[in-house]
């Protein structure tokens, strides 16, 4: 992860950590903020804690997003206090919905300018979102609204597994990884699990990033803590409930980046300094079965 | 209000189901009355049958039994903008007389007083789902005249009625609180009282929110949770009433 | 087959049997023929030999494509005697390129009117298709190329497996079969197994069609023959290559629809015809593994 | 022609493989020199490792043990309009002067004499792939100075550059022949003769090209097929003859 970092994430990029709940890479933000990247434009749907770490640590110039919350707790306070005139330095904001963010990410892989999608109407977002434009139907003549697309510098993919070319599987919820990847100019992608290709050849309807787009693989079980990835842990909603309060100090906040992002070296001390995470929340067992790809 | 949105979902209906509240009342409705009901999450997951009470709209609980899994896109184009969502529920900050949402600020946008989390799905679900419900507490800070951001629109923009914007969905036709029922009406779009639950009257909804209320001829009565729809809430859905208070 | 055929297609309708060299719906084309449809517009991707049939037979008035050939053999004779004045019936014809075929079912998925692609400068296909348009960026100022969505009245998906509600699991080449199904007005889900829905259930990232929007399933094993079902049995690509002469003969075409299709009452007829296919055709094992969806 | 196309990959380049004789190529290239070459299919398969010659582009050997298969959505919009293929190949019944290709008719398009099967992936290949090959055996009626139709565009439409035209790939570079190889003027777009086969002069080649074809000021000389690729073509790749003829 420390070579990854070093040699694909800039200061200045613009940086996509992408996953829906599932499969956040919270490995590689932490190794962002090890290594004080700044000025960076983070990008993502929601977010997230992983954002709010990333803020609060100085790497962000501006936030591109969609919902900024904690989901079923409260409030990214280091995000709030930034945009709220609070915090330490000024944030720049971008704000979409959820399906805007998609259609930026799906413009970026078609490496299309924009897209089209019927929103918008009735809302206040095109008014403090001038990028947020409309189009005229060739056929029908209505307007739509339009997206410009997002083409990240790099974008940090978790998955449960890929093959040492970067074929990379991926299965529960899928969110926009795959768009994120094909927008990017440089694609990390972070596993649990490095296999054999041809375990990724036996069947190849489940990868969702081919090799072709991928420019560093890094193997990093319990990479996504405390978000999850179905199969092999569970997502640590009591660390979700536990961050309300340290977001809401800064003080809290900074003492927890302290002791488990700087004085940590990698992921493995990290997991280290949790002894009862696989006790808590190792998956259980619930196997699909196999299919035939004969002929 | 969980069990009393329970009861808005039609059995075999396709539901876009939010977290917290939402998510009660669309599992107690599939334990009740509407066992073919079709949930369906903004990750991704159709057909969810969770296990446990997903904390997040994105739980693995989602994920393993249900019938499908796709990518994001799929959802927001190919489900919720094909006009395939037949309810939509929301909650909101703050909600005014149109049915408007506001979940993006309190205060000016540019310098806000609080800065609430954005739309997530909740502009377009607002716009596509053919009718939506709205589910939030009443007080007079939650429901002013006007909100201070449409994040989510309603039945009217600034006068203008949503079809006339070119919005395929219906819109808020109900708003479900604590202590009444609200309903769109037909002809000015604003939201007019409607329903009251037990022991609640008239003026003690007049009194939490914004606007001078109107009210249908007749009002309906509420009924109370049934001894069932108790059981399911409390002791099979949110034992850990992560979303039931009191 | 015959019911679900009787009941959804309509003569006049748009139809689309999809499918790209797999799971094409010989068996829906076949009942069509029988059930004697008129005046249809076929519409897919490549027209193959399901189409070269359904248009010697009289069903079609209009064909939308984008490669008409028997690949790898040559020519769809039904088809160019007709396009080339020769057939007993006008065809009218909508022509693209895969591209602009793939991106109209995207666009009537996402129920929107049009795509945007870039596409077509310099070539001849806008000026003998005027509903290839153009479109102007609202942020680069370019032009890009758009086609209009299509929304066929029926589309009929053949595919591995799907549960009695429809919810439908493909494997192998997917095609445009997810767009094609989201892009109609009914769906037709025709498979070989039905199985309960804790199969389905057992692997959701599996699915492509989800059965809400399935309007009828049709169990018909084998009912993708001479295409192929990956998995169940292979391509019959000696039936490809003895289209050739048969097509290009009128006579022998017309034989072949009366021994074939309006000689036999259903697939199961079909098949119990031919008592080699089995033996000949029936795929190999090269299972994949299952995959772990536990919490 | 096989084993000539085949020289003209590079190891690791990503292929989009047309059925027939690039099929032939490029398989022959990944078993010599070219072993991490990427085939990509139009059909979705991507890393592909026949075990079989296909006899479609959808042949199921090249599904089983490749390693990505995706929808052709994703094809066409992610990886070729998005600038990820290095490598296209085409035939055509007719390649004319600036490498424009017609698949579509001859004669005019509403009455042709001869309805062919039309652009398929063809268009959007000549127009994305970062470098093209054509790959036609050579006759005057298979080379007219303008094609009846452009099915896929070459170096000029009409006169204008197609990088002027917004196209964003170099189009065809080379056209590989069974008699020599021509290849794209920098200057004018034309295409011109840069190489010869064994056996084979100038004027052999003029014959059957309808413009007045220009040379290369130095031409190269054609490398028969050596011993390895003539058994791995015959004995390995297609043993049944399917696309190689005598």
């Amino acid at each position: 992860m420390r070579d990854a970092v070093a040699r694909f994430v800039h200061d200045g990029d613009t940086v996509v950590i992408e996953g829906f709940t599932h499969l956040i890479c919270f490995a590689a933000g932490h190794e962002i903020i090890r290594q004080g990247r700044r000025n960076l434009t983070l990008a993502r749907l929601t977010p997230d804690l992983i954002y709010d770490q990333m803020i609060a640590a100085g790497c962000a110039r501006k936030l591109t997003f969609s919902w900024a919350g904690n989901p079923g707790v409260g409030s990214l306070h280091a995000f709030r206090r930034a945009v709220e005139g609070k915090g330490a330095a000024p944030l720049e904001i971008e704000e979409y919905s959820h399906f805007g963010m998609v259609a930026r990410f799906s413009a970026g892989a078609a490496r299309l300018p924009f897209w089209p999608l019927r929103n918008y109407m009735g809302t206040d977002l095109p008014r403090v979102n001038p990028r947020i434009r409309t189009v005229t139907c060739p056929y029908t003549g209505e307007q739509l609204a339009t997206v410009p697309a997002l083409n990240p510098e790099v974008t940090i993919v978790h998955a449960q597994r890929a093959d040492a070319e970067g074929n990379t599987q991926i299965w529960g919820l899928l969110g926009v990884q795959k768009e994120a990847a094909f927008a990017s100019q440089r694609v990390i992608v972070v596993v649990e699990e490095l296999v054999d290709q041809s375990v990724i050849r036996s069947d190849p309807n489940r990868t969702v990033i081919p090799g072709m787009i991928v420019h560093g693989v890094v193997v990093e079980p319990w990479g996504a803590h405390p978000s999850y990835v179905q199969g092999y842990y569970d997502r640590d909603n009591d660390f979700y409930l536990a961050w309300e309060p340290i977001s809401r100090d800064p003080d809290k906040l900074a003492r927890y980046l302290d002791e488990f992002i700087y004085a940590v070296p990698d992921r493995a001390a990290y997991v280290r300094k949790q002894p009862g995470l696989a006790a808590r929340l190792r998956a259980g067992e619930r196997f699909s079965s196999g299919v035939n790809y004969g002929f | 209000m969980a069990a009393v949105a329970a009861r808005e979902l039609r059995d075999g209906e396709v539901v876009f189901v939010g977290i917290g509240l939402p998510n009660l009342a669309c599992n107690l409705a599939r334990r009740t009355h509407a066992p073919r009901l079709v949930l369906i999450y903004e990750s991704g997951a159709i057909g969810a049958v969770p296990e446990r009470l997903p904390v997040s709209i994105g739980d693995p609980a989602l994920v393993t039994g249900s019938s499908m899994v796709c990518g994001m896109a799929d959802v927001f184009q190919s489900i919720l903008q094909s006009g395939r969502i037949e309810v939509g529920f929301l909650g909101g900050a703050q909600v005014d007389r149109y049915g408007n949402i506001n979940t993006t600020v309190v205060g000016s946008y540019e310098r806000p007083a609080v800065r609430l989390p954005g739309s997530g799905g909740a502009a377009e679900i607002a716009i596509h789902a053919r009718r939506l419900l709205i589910v939030s507490k009443l007080s007079l800070r939650a429901f002013p005249e006007r909100v201070d951001f449409i994040t989510s629109p309603g039945q009217r923009h600034d006068g203008v009625p949503r079809s006339r914007l070119g919005m395929p969905g219906a819109g808020p036709v109900k708003v479900i609180t604590d202590k009444a029922i609200l309903e769109a009406d037909e002809a000015t779009g604003e939201m007019v009282l409607a329903a009251l639950y037990p022991r609640v009257d008239d003026a003690d909804v007049r009194r939490e929110v914004g606007w001078s209320l109107r009210r249908r001829p007749r009002l309906g009565r509420v009924e109370p949770p049934s001894a069932t729809e108790v059981r399911l809430l409390r002791e099979v859905l949110d034992p850990r009433r992560l979303y039931l208070k009191g």
